[in-house]
C-alpha cells in the first residue's frame, strides 16, 4: 500500500517487472506498427509461392497459400493483445465486483457467490471453453466473453479474502460508527485498498487469456479466419508443414506466444512482489 | 559469562543501511538475570538475535565481539555456531502463538534439541523432554498434543521447556510474556525466576516493559535507538537513575499510588533510519543543551558497574533522583 | 526420527500402485475384439504374416453398425467384412457378383431374382442364407438407418429358397444401390437392437461375424480397427495376400505423416500437397493421384422463406459471382494444383456426371456488367448496392476444421471484392455452422456457405435429391432450391425404365441446376496417395484413392513386394519402454531421496 | 448529575464458528452487564482477553447489535429508536481504536481521514475545524500533516490522527478501546494525558477499555472488572485497586509489575480464562478461585454493594 | 463429531453442491444452445421429417425441457449418459475407457511434476534472491508460459527428425502383447513424449507454488525457533519447512487441477492420445451432445472428487484440523 511514486520506484528496481514491461512493450509496438513493419499484405496469396522456404524476400517463408509468414506473424500480435487485454479486463472486472460484494456482504450472498466461484475454479475451464466456444460460434467478441466470463473466479477469490481482512480493520469500523453506508464503505474504503492486488492479477489474467485464445484457435473452435499465432500453428499442423519439418513456420508464432505470455507473467509476478512484501527477496 | 564488546549491527534496506545496534558493550555474569529494556527500534531484539547467531540475511555485523565463556562466537563457521545454539545458549521467543511447529507434537518439539545435538536417542530424548515439561508444570496430558490444542500460557511453557532441555548455561528470553494475559505473565515470570535460581541458569531478559524488567532482573541495561543509555544494578538504577530517559521511564510507570501524577516523556522514540547527531535522546530531553549534539557516547561511571551514557550527568539539574 | 512426516514417500508408493492398477484396468477397458466361439481364429503370428496399416484423418469410425454408420471410414471397413448382393465396379460402371453369384432382372414386372453363392459362409461357420438378405433389407428400410435411401425403391423382399431371394422394385437405379447394402448375419442380429447395436458384440465376449475377405478382430475406439484374413472366406480366386489390415485414425495430418515415415503406417490417401515433397524422391515410397469423390461448392441461400441477404435470390447476382471467381487460381493456390474444376453437383467420377457442362468462364468485366444491369451500380466503400440500398455484402460460412476450405473461402472473398461484392468469412465448427444454416423454424439462415459433399454413391446421381423441395427441414439442402419441374424430373428418374433414360433425365436436372445456380461447384480436390514400396499391386485408379476407397478390392490385391521383408517399424518399443520406465523410477527415487539433502 | 450512558442487562451471545447452532453452545461474550456513566466522567472496563470488554465497547459504539438489553445514550435507545435518532446518536458516540496502523485508511490523507466523520454525519465545517483539532492533538503545524498519508507518519502521530478523528465531531461520549496498548511505554502517559485533557475540556463522558488495571486507575474515576461477560467488581478506582475484594480483582492488581526486584510473585489464581458458555452454572470464576466453596458451584453470586459505592459479585462477602 | 469429521462432512456437502451445480449447468448449457443435433449430424440426402422425428425420439430430444432435465439427473446418477449420437453405443462405453487413458497420462505427469517442483521450488526458496533463484523462477515461469500444443509439436518435430519415438496413440497399432510387461513397455514408449510435454508444463507451475509456499513458511517464527535449537539448514528444511510448505501445496494443486486437465487435453489432442480430451475434441467436431455433456460432467466430477481427496489428505496431515 504505497503511493504511486514509490510504486514506480519499486517497479523500476524490480528486474522481472522491467523485463516484462519491455517484452509487452515490444509486442504492443509490433501490433500497433504492423502495417509499417510487415513487408507484405498478410492476406495476399500467390500460388507460385507454395510453402516457399525462408529467403531474404520472405524471412520466414510462406504458407501453403503463398502468404508471407513474417507479415502474418507480425499481424498476429494484434489479436493476441486484443483478446488478452479485453478478456483479462472482463475477468478482472467481474472478479473485482464479485469479490467485493461477496467479501463485504457476507452471509448468504457470500455463500452463493463463493459456491459459484468454487464451481468455476474447479471445473476444467478449457473443456468448458471448447464446448461453449464451439456452441456459440467463434466471433472475436464471443471468444473474449467466453474467456473473460470463465476466468474471473480466481480474482474474485483473492479480492474476497482481501476484503474479508480489510473490512475488519478499524478504519472501516470507524466509518461504520459514523453512519457510513455499505456502498460508501465498499467503494471508498475497501475498493482503493484491494486495487493493489488487481494489477498483478490482471497481468496473470491477460497471460491466461492469450494462452487460451491460442489454444482455442489451435483446436479449431476459435476465430480461425483472422490472423493469429494460434492459427498459424494450427495451419502448420493441419496442412502438414509441421510434418514436413518447416521450422520457420512453427517456431516464430510459438515463440511469440510464449514470450508474450512470459512478459505478462513476469509483470504480474513483479507487481505481486511489490504489493505482497512477503515474496520480496530482501526485506525492506 | 558473556562479554559483548563494541557490537555494531546494521540492516540493509532499499533506502540504505540502518544501524540497529551501535557500539554496544555489556558483560553478563553467570547465574544472573540480566534485563535489557528498550522500546521499539532500540535494538534489543537484534541483540538477542546476534548472540544467537540468527540474524536475518540482510543484516551485517559491522564490528564488535561476543565472547561466551571466553570463546569468540562471531564469525564462527555454521557448524560451530550450531553447536552453541540450543546447547549453550537457547532462546525463548516472543509471540508464543507462532513459535511452535503446528505439525509436531509438543514432546517431539521439546525433545528436538537433544536429537539435533545427538545427545540422546529418540526414546531417551523423549524421556528427558517429558521430565523437563513436568518441571515447567506441563503434565502428561499435554505431551502428545499439538500446539493448537494448548493455551498461550501452556505453549510458552513448552517453549521454555525446549530452551532448557539441554541444560544450557544461558537463556535469552525475548519478550517472553508479550501477547499473554497479565496473570499468565506472572506465572511465566515465576518459572523463569525459579529456573534461574534452581538450575543456576543465566537469563538475559529482554522486554519493552520497564517495571517488568525491574521486577525480574539483577542488573539492567537500557537501550535507546541502538545505543546503551544506562547500565547498572537494578537497585542503583531505580534509586539513582543517571540518565534522563531512565528517569522518564520510572516517572511514567503507573504504579497505582494514590495521588501520584505521572510524568510523560515528550516526543516519540527515535527513528533509527534517521537518528539525530550526538545523543539520540536529545530531541526528547528536557536537559538537552551544549555538548549533547556532539556527544560521542563516552560513559560516565556512576558507581560500581553503573554506567551512564549522558554528557550532562552530574551537571546541574541532571543530578537528582526522582 | 524422520518418520512422522515422510508422507511424500508413502504418497509416491501409493501413486505407483494406483498407476499400475490403472494401466491394468486400461488394458481391460479397451474393447479387445477376439473372434468368438473359437470358430474363426485370426491368422496366428507366423512367418509371412503381413500387416498393412492405412491411416485416416478427418473423420473417424463412429460405429461399426452398417445401418447407422455415417462415417465413410466405417463403410469402407464394413465393405471388407460384409458383402452386399452385388459390387459396383467404378472402372467400367457395371455391377459384379458378390454374395449373389447370378441374378435375373425383369424390368417389365419390376422383380429381380438373386441366387446366392452356395459356398457363402459366415466367419463363425454358419451358412449365409436368404433369411440374412431378407432380414437385412427389412432393417435397412427402417427410417432410422442411414441406408434407407438405398432401399427406397425396394418394395418387397421374399425368400424363394435357402439361396434364392426375389426383390420387387421401382425404377432402374435401385440395383446400383444394392452395392451399398451390406448383408448382416441374421443369427447374430436377431438378438440385438439394430438401432443402437455398435456392430460388434461389446459385452466382454467380443466378436464380429462377417462374410468378407477380412474380419474385424480388434477395435479400439478413436484409435484403430484391426481386420484379419477371414479363414472362412469363400471366394478362392480373391484370396488376400496379406494377413492383416489395420485402419488407423489420426488426429492430424502431421501425426499420420510421421507414422508413415516411421513405418507404423504403410499407406495414406488424401495427404496434403505440402507433404508430397518428402516422399516423391524417396524410393521407399510411391506417390500417386486418384480422382476424388469429394467436391467443394458455394451454396447460395435461395430459400424463398430464408433469412439471408435477399439479393442472392437474384439469378444475375449469382451468375455474376460465378463469373468473378477464378476457379483455376483457386485450385492452384489452395490445392497447389491437386484439384480440378467442375461444373455439376456430382463428383466428376460419378457415372451420371454431365460432362457437357463447363465451368462458368472467368470474366470479371462481364460480372461487373451483369451487376450493373441488375441495378447494383452504386459503390459505397467498395460494396455495390442498388437504388433501394440493398448491399451485396454477405457472410460466408465455412467449416473451421477444414483448413483448405477456410483458405478457399478467403480467396473467394478476395476474388469477389474485385467486383464490389463484400464477403465476410466466418469459420465455425460444422456443428455451429449447421445451426446457423438450418435455423429452427425450417428456413435457411445463412447467406452463403462453402462446404463439401462426398459423392460416395458412384453408381447413381443420388446427390441430385439434395435440390428437391422440402429438403431444408431435413437439414439436407443448404440452398433452399425449390422447383416443381425439378421435383417431377426426380420422380421420372426414379421410375426410368432404362439406364439411358435415367442418364438423360439426370442430365436435364444437372443442366437446370447449372443454370439456376443454387450451388456453385468450385473444385474437386485430387486424392494424393502415398504408400510404402514394400507393397505392390495397389490400384490407384479408385475414386478417392486406394486408401480412401470404397470396397475390399484394394486389400485383396495388395501384396508384399518381397515375401521375406518385414514391414518397417521394427518393434524396438521394448527398449524405449524400459528406458522410460527406468527414467521415471530414477526420477521418483531421486525426488524422494534428494528431499532434505541438498541445500 | 446526569448519566450519559446507561446500559441495562446487556447480553451478547455468539454462535460458535462452524458449529451447528444449539442454544447451550452459544458463547456468552456479555452476560447481563449494567453500567452507568454520568456526564464528564471516565469509567473503565478492565479484564483479560475474552472477558467481553471489547464487545461491550463495540456495542456502545453501535458496531454490534446486542442479543438482549438496552443501551441508552442521553436517554435515547441506541438500538430501538427511529433511524434518524440512531444516526444522530452515532455522531455523538465515537470510538478510539487500539491499533494505530489499522485505524487509518492507507489510501486517505490525514485531511480526508479527519473530514470523513464530519462529512458522513453531514456536519458543516471549515478548514479551521480541522486545523484546530490537529493542533489540539499535537500535530503542529497542521499544514504539514494535512496532506500526508498514514504511512508517512510515525506510530504516535497516527494515534494522534486517530484521536483527532474521534474528537472532531464534538462527541458527547467516547469509547477508548485500549488506546495506548500498542504504543511504546515512553509515550503512553502523554497520550493518556492528551485524552484526559480533551475529555475534561469538552466535558465528554468516556469508557476506557483496558487489560491493564494500572492504566484504568490512572485515568478513570470508576472501574468495572469484567470476567467472562459479567462485572465481578465495581467501584471507585481507589477502592477497587487498593481495597480489592474479588479474588480476580486482587489477582489483577497483584499482577501489575511494580518497580523493584521480587523473588517470587504470588498470584492467588490458577488456570486460564475460558470461554463462557451457558453450561457453566454458579460463579464463573470458581474453577480458578482459591476460595471456591460448594455454594459457588450452584449459586450465582449477584453484584452486591459491600461497601458504599463498592460492588462485588462474590460469595465471600 | 470431531473437528476432523466436521471438516470432512462440510467439504463433502460443498462438493455435493458443486456437483449439483455442474449437473444443472451442464444440462441447460446443452439444451439452450441453438441448433438441432439431428439436422447437424445426419446431413443425409434422403432424410424425411418422420425419420428426423424418429431420431429425436431415440435421443430423447422431443420431450419437454423439465422432463429432459429430470431424466438427465436420474440417468446421470445411474451412470447412464445415453447413447452417443456419433458412436451409436452407450456413452459410458466410450467415455470411461477414455477417462482411464487420460488418468494414465495425467496422474504420472502430475506426480512427477510435483516431485520435481518440490525439489526445484525448495532450492529456489532456500536460495531466494540469488541468481539461482532467479534462474529457477524465471525458468518455471517460462515453462508455464509455453503453449502446450506448440511444445508438443516441437517434440513431434524432434521425433520425426530422429525417427525414434511414436508420436501418436497409446499402443502400437494392432499389436497383441504376449505379457503385461511387454504391454507396459509399449505403453511407456508411447507415453514418453506426451508425458514429457505435460510434465514440463505442470512442473513450472508447481515449482512456483512450492517456492512461494516455502518462502512464506521460512518467515514463520517456528523456523527461527528451530534454528535456535541448533538445527542445520538441511534438517530445518526437511523437518520443519518442507512439511509445512507442502500442506498448502496440496490444496493449491487440487484447486489447479482444472488447469492441469486443460494442459492434458491439449497434449492429448496433439499426440492423438485416446483420452477424454481427445474424445471431447472429436465430439465437438461431430457435435455429439451426449458425449460432450457426459465428458464435461465426468471431468468436472473427477476434479471435484480429487479436491475432496486433497481436502481429506490435507486435514489428515494437518493436526490443526485432525484434532480440533
Amino acid at each position: 500500500m504505497n503511493d504511486d511514486f514509490s510504486f514506480w520506484k519499486e517497479f523500476k528496481s524490480n528486474r522481472k517487472g522491467v523485463a516484462g514491461l519491455i517484452i509487452v512493450g515490444f509486442f504492443a509496438m509490433m501490433a500497433l506498427l504492423a502495417p509499417l513493419i510487415s513487408p507484405y499484405d498478410p492476406n495476399a496469396t500467390n500460388p507460385s509461392l507454395f510453402l516457399a522456404p525462408s529467403s531474404s524476400v520472405h524471412i520466414f517463408g510462406t504458407n501453403t497459400l503463398g502468404q508471407d509468414l513474417f507479415s502474418r506473424d507480425v499481424y498476429g500480435a494484434q489479436i493476441s493483445l486484443i483478446v488478452g487485454i479485453a478478456a483479462g479486463a472482463v475477468a478482472v472486472a467481474i472478479g473485482l465486483v464479485a469479490g467485493l460484494v461477496s467479501g463485504y456482504m457476507g452471509g448468504l450472498i457470500d455463500e452463493i457467490i463463493m459456491r459459484v466461484v468454487d464451481f468455476f475454479i474447479v471445473i476444467p475451464a478449457i473443456v468448458f471453453m471448447i464446448i461453449v466456444a464451439a456452441l456459440l460460434g467463434p466471433s472475436l467478441i464471443n471468444i473474449i466473453m467466453v474467456i473473460g466470463l470463465l476466468s474471473w473466479a480466481p480474482t474474485a477469490r483473492i479480492i474476497r479474502s482481501m476484503v474479508l481482512s480489510i473490512r475488519e480493520w478499524p478504519f472501516v469500523e470507524s466509518a461504520k460508527a459514523n453512519n457510513a453506508g455499505n456502498t460508501y464503505i465498499m467503494f471508498r474504503h475497501i475498493f482503493p485498498n484491494v486495487t493493489s492486488v488487481l494489477y498483478g492479477n490482471a497481468m496473470l489474467a491477460i497471460s491466461a487469456a492469450i494462452f487460451t485464445q491460442a489454444a482455442l484457435v489451435f483446436l479449431g473452435v476459435g476465430n480461425v479466419t483472422s490472423i493469429s499465432w494460434g492459427e498459424i500453428i494450427r495451419q502448420a499442423y493441419t496442412t502438414g508443414a509441421l510434418s514436413s519439418g518447416d521450422m520457420l513456420y512453427v517456431l516464430p508464432p510459438g515463440i511469440f506466444i510464449f514470450v508474450l505470455i512470459f512478459g505478462f507473467i513476469l509483470m504480474g509476478y513483479a507487481l505481486e512482489e511489490i504489493m505482497n512484501p512477503r515474496l520480496r527477496t530482501i526485506k525492506g | 559469562m558473556i562479554k559483548i564488546k563494541d557490537l555494531t549491527v546494521s540492516y540493509k534496506s532499499r533506502t540504505g543501511k540502518v544501524r540497529a545496534l551501535d557500539s554496544v558493550n555489556a558483560e553478563i555474569g553467570n547465574g544472573e538475570i540480566f534485563g535489557i529494556v528498550g522500546e521499539s527500534g532500540s535494538g534489543k531484539s537484534t541483540m538477542a538475535m546476534t548472540i544467537m547467531g540468527l540474524l536475518p540475511r540482510n543484516s551485517l555485523i559491522e564490528a564488535g565481539s561476543i565472547e561466551v565463556d571466553g570463546k569468540e562466537i562471531i564469525g564462527l563457521k555454521p557448524e560451530e555456531a550450531r553447536k552453541i545454539r540450543g546447547k549453550k545458549i537457547s532462546l525463548v521467543f516472543q509471540g508464543a502463538m507462532n513459535t511452535l511447529n503446528p505439525l509436531m507434537k509438543i514432546e517431539d518439539q521439546v525433545a528436538e534439541p537433544l536429537l539435533i545435538h545427538r545427545e540422546a536417542k529418540r526414546e531417551e530424548a523423549l524421556r528427558r523432554a517429558r521430565e523437563t515439561l513436568e518441571i515447567i508444570g506441563l503434565d502428561s496430558y499435554t505431551w502428545k498434543k499439538y500446539p493448537h490444542e494448548l493455551s498461550g500460557g501452556m505453549k510458552q511453557r513448552a517453549v521454555i521447556a525446549t530452551a532448557i532441555v539441554m541444560n544450557p548455561g544461558t537463556i535469552i528470553a525475548d519478550e517472553p510474556s508479550t501477547a499473554l494475559d497479565v496473570i499468565t505473565q506472572v506465572q511465566i515470570m515465576n518459572i523463569l525466576r525459579r529456573l534461574q535460581r534452581e538450575m543456576d541458569i543465566t537469563v538475559i531478559f529482554i522486554s519493552h516493559d520497564f517495571p517488568l524488567v525491574s521486577e525480574m532482573a539483577d542488573r539492567i541495561m537500557i537501550l535507546y535507538g541502538g545505543k546503551v543509555s544506562e547500565v547498572g544494578s537494578n537497585r542503583k538504577i531505580l534509586e539513582e537513575p543517571g540518565h534522563p530517559y531512565t528517569r522518564g521511564l520510572i516517572n511514567s510507570v503507573p504504579t497505582m499510588t494514590p495521588g501520584r501524577r505521572l510524568e510523560a516523556i515528550p516526543g516519540e522514540p527515535v527513528n533509527i533510519r534517521d537518528p539525530p547527531e550526538g545523543c539520540r535522546f536529545r530531541p526528547r530531553c528536557t536537559f538537552a543543551g551544549e555538548g549533547c549534539e556532539t556527544y560521542s557516547y563516552k560513559p560516565v561511571e556512576a558507581g560500581q558497574g553503573h554506567l551512564v551514557y549522558c554528557v550532562k550527568y552530574g551537571e546541574g539539574k541532571n543530578a537528582g533522583s526522582s | 526420527m524422520m518418520k512422522n512426516h515422510r508422507y511424500s514417500t508413502r504418497l509416491a508408493i501409493v501413486s505407483a500402485i494406483v498407476i499400475s492398477a490403472l494401466i491394468l484396468l486400461g488394458s481391460g477397458g479397451q474393447a479387445i475384439v477376439q473372434s468368438g466361439g473359437g470358430v474363426a481364429q485370426p491368422a496366428a503370428a507366423s512367418s509371412g504374416n503381413q500387416t498393412f496399416t492405412t491411416g485416416w484423418f478427418g473423420t473417424y469410425i463412429d460405429t461399426l453398425n452398417p445401418f447407422t454408420s455415417y462415417s465413410q471410414l466405417t463403410s469402407w471397413i464394413n465393405s471388407n467384412q460384409l458383402l452386399p448382393l452385388v459390387n459396383f465396379d467404378p472402372a467400367n460402371h457395371t455391377i459384379q457378383p458378390a454374395l449373389a453369384s447370378s441374378w435375373t432382372i425383369n424390368y417389365s414386372n419390376h422383380t429381380a431374382i438373386f441366387n446366392l453363392n452356395p459356398n457363402a459362409v459366415w466367419s463363425d461357420g454358419v451358412n449365409v442364407t436368404s433369411q440374412d438378405v431378407v432380414y437385412t433389407y427389412n432393417i435397412a428400410k427402417r427410417n432410422y438407418t442411414f441406408i434407407s435411401e438405398y432401399t427406397a425403391a425396394v418394395t418387397n423382399v421374399t425368400a424363394l429358397g435357402p439361396h434364392q431371394v426375389m426383390i420387387a422394385f421401382n425404377g432402374v437405379l435401385w440395383e446400383m444401390f444394392a452395392a451399398y447394402v451390406y448383408i448382416v448375419p441374421y443369427h447374430i442380429w436377431k438378438n440385438v437392437d439394430p438401432a443402437t447395436y455398435p456392430g460388434y458384440n461389446s459385452n466382454g465376449t467380443t466378436y464380429f461375424v462377417g462374410d468378407g475377405p477380412f474380419v474385424l478382430t480388434k477395435y479400439v475406439v478413436n484409435q484403430y480397427a484391426k481386420l484379419e484374413k477371414n479363414p472362412k472366406w469363400f471366394i478362392p480366386s480373391q484370396q488376400p495376400k496379406i494377413s492383416t489390415v489395420i485402419f488407423q485414425e489420426f488426429g492430424s495430418q502431421s501425426s499420420a505423416i510421421s507414422a508413415l515415415q516411421s513405418g507404423a503406417v504403410q499407406g495414406l490417401s488424401r495427404i496434403l500437397p505440402a507433404n508430397i515433397g518428402q516422399f516423391q524422391n524417396n524410393s521407399n515410397y510411391k506417390v500417386t493421384q486418384s480422382p476424388s469423390l469429394e467436391y467443394m461448392y458455394l451454396a447460395f441461400n435461395v430459400d424463398p422463406n430464408g433469412t439471408g441477404n435477399p439479393t442472392l435470390h437474384n439469378l444475375t447476382v449469382r451468375q455474376a459471382i460465378a463469373h468473378a471467381l477464378n476457379m483455376t487460381y483457386l485450385a492452384d493456390t489452395v490445392y497447389h494444383g491437386y484439384a480440378n474444376t467442375l461444373a455439376s453437383v456430382l463428383a466428376p467420377t460419378n457415372q451420371y456426371y454431365d460432362h457437357n457442362l463447363q465451368p462458368y468462364s472467368y470474366n470479371v468485366s462481364l460480372a461487373k456488367q451483369m451487376l450493373d444491369q441488375a441495378g447494383f451500380n452504386k459503390t459505397v466503400n467498395g460494396v455495390r448496392e442498388n437504388s433501394t440500398g440493398a448491399k451485396l455484402a454477405y457472410t460466408l460460412l465455412v467449416p473451421s476444421g477444414d483448413t483448405e476450405a477456410v483458405n478457399l473461402a478467403q480467396l473467394v472473398a478476395s476474388n469477389l471484392s474485385s467486383i464490389g461484392v463484400k464477403i465476410t468469412v466466418q469459420a465455425e465448427t460444422t456443428g455451429s455452422m449447421a445451426a446457423t444454416i438450418w435455423s429452427s423454424n425450417g428456413t435457411l439462415g445463412q447467406d452463403i456457405d462453402l462446404w463439401d459433399w462426398f459423392d460416395n454413391v458412384q453408381a447413381a446421381p443420388q446427390l441430385l435429391s439434395v435440390f428437391l423441395s422440402g429438403q431444408v427441414v431435413t437439414g439436407t439442402s443448404d440452398s433452399g432450391f425449390t422447383n416443381s419441374t425439378y421435383d417431377s424430373l426426380w420422380t421420372q428418374l426414379l421410375n426410368a425404365s432404362t439406364p439411358a433414360e435415367a442418364k438423360n433425365i439426370s442430365n436435364q436436372m444437372q443442366q437446370m441446376l447449372y443454370n439456376q445456380l443454387p450451388y456453385l461447384s468450385l473444385v474437386a480436390p485430387t486424392s494424393i496417395n502415398v504408400w510404402s514400396t514394400a507393397y505392390t499391386n495397389i490400384n490407384s485408379s479408385f475414386p478417392g484413392g486406394p486408401f480412401g476407397g470404397m470396397d475390399y478390392l484394394t486389400f485383396i490385391q495388395v501384396e508384399p513386394a518381397n515375401a521375406n521383408s518385414t514391414p518397417a517399424g521394427s518393434n524396438n518399443y521394448v527398449l524405449y519402454g524400459i528406458g522410460a520406465a527406468i527414467l521415471i523410477i530414477v526420477g521418483v527415487v531421486a525426488a524422494v531421496r534428494v528431499r532434505g539433502r541438498d541445500k | 448529575m446526569q448519566e450519559v450512558l446507561k446500559i441495562e442487562n446487556l447480553k451478547k451471545h455468539y454462535k460458535p464458528r462452524g458449529r451447528v447452532a444449539s442454544r447451550s453452545s452459544y458463547i456468552k461474550a456479555l452476560d447481563g452487564v449494567n453500567l452507568l456513566v454520568p456526564e464528564g466522567e471516565i469509567h473503565s472496563i478492565v479484564g483479560e482477553t475474552g472477558s467481553g470488554k471489547s464487545t461491550l465497547g463495540r456495542i456502545v459504539a453501535g458496531l454490534v447489535e446486542p442479543t438482549e438489553g438496552r443501551v441508552t445514550v442521553n436517554g435515547i435507545d441506541m438500538f430501538n429508536s427511529s433511524r434518524d435518532k440512531v444516526r444522530d446518536l452515532r455522531k455523538k458516540v465515537q470510538i478510539i481504536f487500539q491499533d494505530p496502523y489499522g485505524s487509518l485508511n492507507p489510501r486517505f490523507t490525514v485531511k480526508k481521514i479527519i473530514e470523513e466523520p464530519l462529512k458522513l454525519n453531514h456536519v458543516e465545517f471549515d478548514r479551521e475545524r480541522i486545523t484546530d483539532i490537529l493542533r489540539k492533538v499535537g500535530l503542529t503545524p497542521p499544514e504539514d500533516y494535512m496532506n500526508r498519508y498514514p504511512h508517512e507518519l510515525s506510530g504516535g502521530q497516527r494515534q494522534r490522527v486517530s484521536i483527532a478523528r474521534s474528537f472532531v465531531v464534538n462527541p458527547s461520549f467516547v469509547v477508548a478501546d485500549e488506546p495506548v496498548s500498542m504504543l511504546d511505554a515512553s509515550m503512553r502517559v502523554s497520550f493518556l494525558d492528551l485524552i484526559a485533557e480533551i475529555q475534561r475540556e469538552r466535558g465528554i463522558s468516556m469508557i476506557l477499555i483496558s487489560h491493564d488495571i494500572s492504566i484504568a486507575y490512572y485515568l478513570s474515576r470508576k472501574i468495572n472488572v469484567l470476567y467472562l461477560g459479567r462485572i465481578v467488581e465495581y467501584g471507585n478506582a481507589d477502592d477497587v485497586v487498593n481495597d480489592a475484594m474479588h479474588p480476580y480483582t486482587k489477582a489483577l492488581v497483584q499482577s501489575v509489575p511494580k518497580l523493584g526486584k521480587i523473588e517470587e510473585k504470588e498470584v492467588e489464581i490458577k488456570g486460564n480464562i475460558q470461554t463462557s458458555s451457558s453450561s457453566i452454572s454458579g460463579c464463573k470464576f470458581r474453577d480458578r478461585c482459591m476460595f471456591a466453596m460448594e455454594k459457588c458451584a450452584t449459586e450465582d453470586p449477584g453484584l452486591k454493594e459491600v461497601k458504599k459505592d463498592h460492588y462485588v459479585a462474590c460469595h465471600l462477602y | 463429531m470431531s473437528g476432523f469429521q466436521k471438516y470432512i462432512s462440510k467439504r463433502i456437502i460443498f462438493a455435493a453442491i458443486s456437483i449439483f451445480i455442474i449437473f444443472t449447468f451442464d444440462f441447460f448449457l446443452f439444451r439452450l444452445m441453438p441448433g438441432n443435433p439431428i439436422q447437424i449430424l445426419y446431413r443425409s440426402p434422403a432424410l424425411s421429417p418422420s425419420q428426423i422425428a424418429s431420431l429425436e425420439q431415440q435421443f430423447g430430444l422431443n420431450l419437454p425441457m423439465w422432463q429432459q432435465y429430470l431424466l438427465f439427473i436420474k440417468n446421470t446418477f445411474s451412470g447412464n449418459f445415453g447413447i452417443s449420437i456419433y458412436y451409436h453405443q452407450s456413452v459410458s462405453s466410450v467415455l470411461f475407457p477414455a477417462l482411464l487413458n487420460s488418468l494414465i497420462l495425467l496422474i504420472p505427469a502430475t506426480i512427477i511434476a510435483i516431485f520435481l517442483g518440490i525439489i526445484t521450488g525448495k532450492i529456489a526458496a532456500w536460495r531466494r534472491g540469488t541468481t539461482l533463484d532467479g534462474a529457477i523462477t524465471g525458468g518455471s515461469m517460462a515453462l508455464y508460459s509455453i503453449p502446450t500444443f506448440w511444445l508438443g509439436g516441437m517434440f513431434i518435430l524432434l521425433a520425426i527428425y530422429t525417427r525414434s519415438l511414436p508420436v501418436s496413440g497409446m499402443y502400437t497399432t494392432g499389436a497383441s502383447f504376449p505379457s503385461f510387461a511387454a504391454q507396459l513397455a509399449d505403453l511407456l514408449n508411447h507415453m514418453i513424449l506426451p508425458l514429457t510435454t505435460l510434465t514440463l508444463v505442470l512442473f513450472g507451475q508447481f515449482t512456483i507454488i512450492m517456492r512461494n509456499s516455502l518462502i512464506d513458511v521460512l518467515e514463520e517464527d517456528y523456523i527461527n525457533f528451530a534454528k535456535s535449537k541448533g538445527a542445520s539448514d538441511n534438517y530445518l528444511l526437511a523437518r520443519h519447512a518442507v512439511p509445512n510448505a507442502e500442506l498448502p501445496m496440496i490444496s493449491v494443486i487440487a484447486v489447479n487441477l482444472g488447469l492441469s486437465v486443460g494442459g492434458a487435453i491439449l497434449t492429448e489432442v496433439v499426440f492423438s492420445w485416446p483420452g477424454i480430451g481427445f474424445l471431447i475434441f472429436n465430439a465437438v467436431n461431430a457435435r455429439d451432445y451426449p458425449v460432450l455433456q457426459a465428458a464435461f460432467v465426468i471431468v468436472a466430477v473427477v476434479i471435484v472428487l480429487a479436491n475432496i481427496v486433497a481436502d481429506i489428505l490435507y486435514s489428515y496431515l494437518d493436526p490443526r484440523i485432525r484434532y480440533q
